[in-house]
């Protein structure tokens, strides 16, 4: 298979997308967010536990659902100013198709850049958890 | 079948190939095999010949000037217009109103039409597989004037489904069905033909959507006995831009301008104006000249090759894409309908619409992913985003089997 | 004035003149003396070959397109919308709406904002000197939607009659004031900052029509703080088909769709839509997509050269031509503003405007002859048709003088 | 001046544009009709004699005048079915380009085919002869 086929899809986009680590509605959550993609329907709902947990439940593409996971991994135990920090990074990442090393795992997302269509894909958890992060500030 | 829709030359997709200066491109360093025809097709080098000719040799604002330049564009605008009422066989060359796309068209007919000829109570009917450009005009129009706005199933093959439409008929207050001729997502064809026939039996008007069906079939507007007929340039090799609108004349010359402005005037005084006759009523301001010639190039393009060789070539490639489909574990075409064009929309287990449609992009292989304007359509069949797989005159079988090799390697990657 | 409408290259005409292939074809055996660019502009070989591009390498239908073709047809398509935005030193992108002429723009607005913005009682004013494009929409809004349409009245040299303006506005019923940025038969500007000042003070919004303007002078949308500005493209060396409607983004914001259908949806169900965020809430179905990315060449064009320098040269062809035909025994030209752009239009007492046209046509001399799309006009004027001479930025001094022996020949005519 | 320019304003049509013959509204007449171009504003309206005696007033340009003129100066003396008749000849010759013998005079307005735009004005006296002959008809 060649690699220009490959090299958007790497492995762990697909792994996560096949198998999220960080799926799932927790029992208990202190805020939510929740994003749609108008444009084909995709969907994706995020939860925020106090002390930088966070789980989603997205239903859409293989970007989409790896995007929210490696999402989840980044965030885990940052402050509400550190997520939104690494978004601007991130979003930065997802037009540019520049790696940030400080990202890590998130620049496999890298080669959405190319696709002006998908960058929402890779964004939209993003913005579902600054929804819910809103929510937390508001209510203390 | 009439003379004019016979085919002149042999159908040869070799050499009809040769005439699309586009599909000699590469995409991400392979050949591109465009596969989104549907959404739009590409143009051969004769309209974009006789676009370039007018902006070279003959250009000029029409209709209203004195002088060479605007006569000889005048005659070639109206020559197309000509060429789309022989190519329709409708009866009247009056009976072509040029627009920018069929959704103006469609809208045209439910501003003007609408608020005058239907009365707050009538219905208007639609089926569930319609194109949104089918489907939110008529919801504009309930909302403002009162109009009762009806669906009509279809079956689960992508088919109208008659006991529904019976129902929605049944008492009497139907006064439109606008329907879809082909449907852009499942590929079915709908039977023009009885449908107009049921519809008029019982008293309603039948515009019909021809934005798919003008691609791949000869349409005669006067067989169908079809009250309007909407279609777009760009889908029929043409330019962007230019949308025809068919009504019969009658029908026409009853309706009050839509758009008001230059050309579509009789006389105007401060306080009040008069109307033009059909079409150039309906042609408020300068059209879309250069656009319409192109359109005009395009109709003979497709004449000379024959609709019926067309037909042909996109029924030898359906076929062989749902066969190639069929064998795709995990694959699932939407719609199963007897009677289809060259559509194939599809999902696959274990990859998103999204994913097959980038992944299929980097391999050079074009089609479209998503909800394919018809949501609520996408509902009906269970899914919410599905990609699709068009073809055109110029498709090839080799470029269905490399869709095909393009889905085997994305189970491969989602395996 | 900003940089972006500086001169970038030294204005020479003779090497303009070699960027329009059209310039060199012959009518009736003579050199074409193309004085009718007012009617519609030609194009010139950028244009030409930025819509041939698209067609031969990077065609595809826009926005839903997740593959490469669409995502550079989308790329191109955008990047014309951030060039008019800059042309017009809009605020935001989002600002400029695609039309397929300024008269569908008019129209947009009257029917939208016409039909939600204002109520029944409120008051629309349009002065005298009107395009039909300007008048009749204001005319099926006040017969639709009870609002009242006023004219205000224009001087005898062809300039605003302020008194006439101020006691339109008196009662305070004024919500919009529709006015031409300059009259597309007497050549004269509106003041348009005063004219926007005066309205905002009262309360009105204000409309310029800016389809002759737009051509011959910068336009600065936020420096007039005009809240809609309507062109076509085809007057600027665009192609047919294309329009544009800038509008400010919180007024656009609260406009509900004109047209409906594809690609102006947020989503749909059976039941109903909710409208994508505006410019795309107002651009419905496919657009014209070749034809806006040929806008796009045009304004690249018109921007190397430079407003300034356009806007310099048309200056001295207006000033030679009025000379010319003052020179001309028995002509009368209509208008007489101080503030003028290159359009003049003119009677004969020996010959109907008619004969001018077509005798001038015979000497390869192409001008406009009738009412101009402006009939109410034409009687405030006292006449019943005039000829028209209109100035490009390809216009010489040598083809206005050619119009001046062209006359003389007719006056010999009719001797 | 070059032949081009005045072939379609044969020197038999300007004199009859600015001198018309048949010009003016009679006392009395029996019948009469009426034409108007929307396009540019001409107007014509023809008067019509027993006995075949037609005057015409038309406004407009050189063409329509002049047609108007030796409209009236063919048709003098003839019968309704004759006039029918010639107007098809005529109508004929200016969309053609061709000449008709039998047309005299009214063939002049032949160059008029090359400007379809133009063709109105020519034709526009017949339209409103027709008219009155049609009055003619209903009222015996
Ligand atoms: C002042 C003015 N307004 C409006 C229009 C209408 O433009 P369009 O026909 O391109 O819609 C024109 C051109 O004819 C014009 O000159
Ligand atoms: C069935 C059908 N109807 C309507 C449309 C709308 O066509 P356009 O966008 O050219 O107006 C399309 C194309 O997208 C279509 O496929």
């Amino acid at each position: 298979m060649s690699s220009t086929v490959q090299e958007l899809y790497q492995a762990l986009i697909v792994e996560r997308s096949k198998a999220p680590r960080f799926a799932g509605r927790p029992e208990v959550f202190d805020a939510q967010g929740r994003g749609e993609n108008a444009m084909c329907g995709d969907r994706v709902q995020v939860f925020w536990q106090r002390g930088g947990v966070v789980h989603h439940e997205a239903h859409g593409c293989a970007i989409l659902t790896a995007s929210a996971d490696l999402m989840a991994q980044a965030v885990a135990g940052k402050s509400p100013a550190e997520v939104a920090a690494m978004r601007g990074a991130f979003e930065e990442v997802v037009t540019s198709g520049r790696e940030d090393l400080a990202l890590g795992d998130l620049n496999a997302l890298a080669g959405v850049a190319q696709y002006r269509a998908r960058r929402r894909c890779a964004t939209l958890p993003w913005a579902a958890l600054e929804e819910a992060l809103r929510e937390v500030q508001v209510h203390g | 079948m009439v003379d004019r829709k016979m085919s002149t030359r042999a159908f040869n997709v070799s050499e009809i190939r040769k005439d699309f200066p586009i599909l000699t491109q590469q995409v991400h360093g392979r050949k591109l095999v465009f596969l989104d025809s549907a959404a739009s097709a590409q143009k051969p080098r004769v309209v974009i010949d006789a676009m370039v000719r007018v902006m070279e040799m003959q250009y000029a604002n029409v209709h209203r000037g004195l002088h060479w330049m605007s006569e000889r564009a005048s005659d070639a605008y109206e020559a197309a217009r000509d060429k789309v009422a022989a190519f329709l066989n409708a009866r009247a060359r009056e009976e072509i109103v040029f627009t920018r796309n069929a959704t103006e068209s469609i809208n045209l007919v439910a501003y003007s039409y609408g608020r005058t000829a239907l009365r707050p109570g009538d219905a208007v009917v639609v089926s569930e597989m319609e194109h949104h450009a089918n489907l939110v005009p008529w919801q504009i129009l309930r909302d403002a004037h009162g109009v009762e706005l009806r669906i009509a199933k279809i079956t689960d093959s992508g088919e109208i489904d008659w006991e529904s439409l019976e129902a929605q008929f049944a008492d009497g207050k139907v006064k439109l069905l606008a329907m879809t001729h082909m449907s852009n997502v499942l590929g079915s064809y709908t039977p023009a033909e009885r449908l107009v026939a049921f519809a008029h039996a019982r008293g309603a008007k039948v515009l019909l959507d021809g934005c798919q069906a003008i691609v791949h079939r000869a349409v005669d507007v006067q067989a169908l006995d079809v009250d309007f007929y909407v279609f777009s340039g760009h889908k029929l090799y043409g330019p962007t831009g230019i949308g025809v609108l068919y009504a019969k004349r009658e029908i026409l010359e009853a309706m009050p301008p839509f758009l008001t402005g230059g050309e579509m005037i009789e006389s105007v005084s401060y306080e009040r104006a008069t109307w033009a006759p059909p079409p150039y009523r309906f042609e408020a301001g300068t059209p879309a000249i250069i656009e319409t010639i192109g359109l005009g190039a395009a109709i003979d393009y497709v004449q000379a090759i024959g609709l019926d060789a067309i037909a042909a070539h996109e029924r030898e490639l359906t076929g062989h894409g749902l066969k190639m489909l069929a064998g795709i574990e995990g694959l699932r075409v939407l719609g199963s309908a007897q009677d289809r064009g060259g559509v194939l929309t599809f999902t696959m287990e274990d990859a998103h619409a999204h994913d097959i449609a980038t992944l299929l992009d980097r391999q050079g292989i074009a089609v479209r992913a998503g909800r394919h304007c018809a949501e609520p359509l996408m509902g009906r069949m269970g899914v919410s985003a599905a990609a699709r797989a068009s073809f055109a005159l110029y498709t090839t079988v080799e470029e269905i089997d490399a869709l095909g090799e393009g889905l085997a390697r994305i189970k491969q990657i989602f395996k």
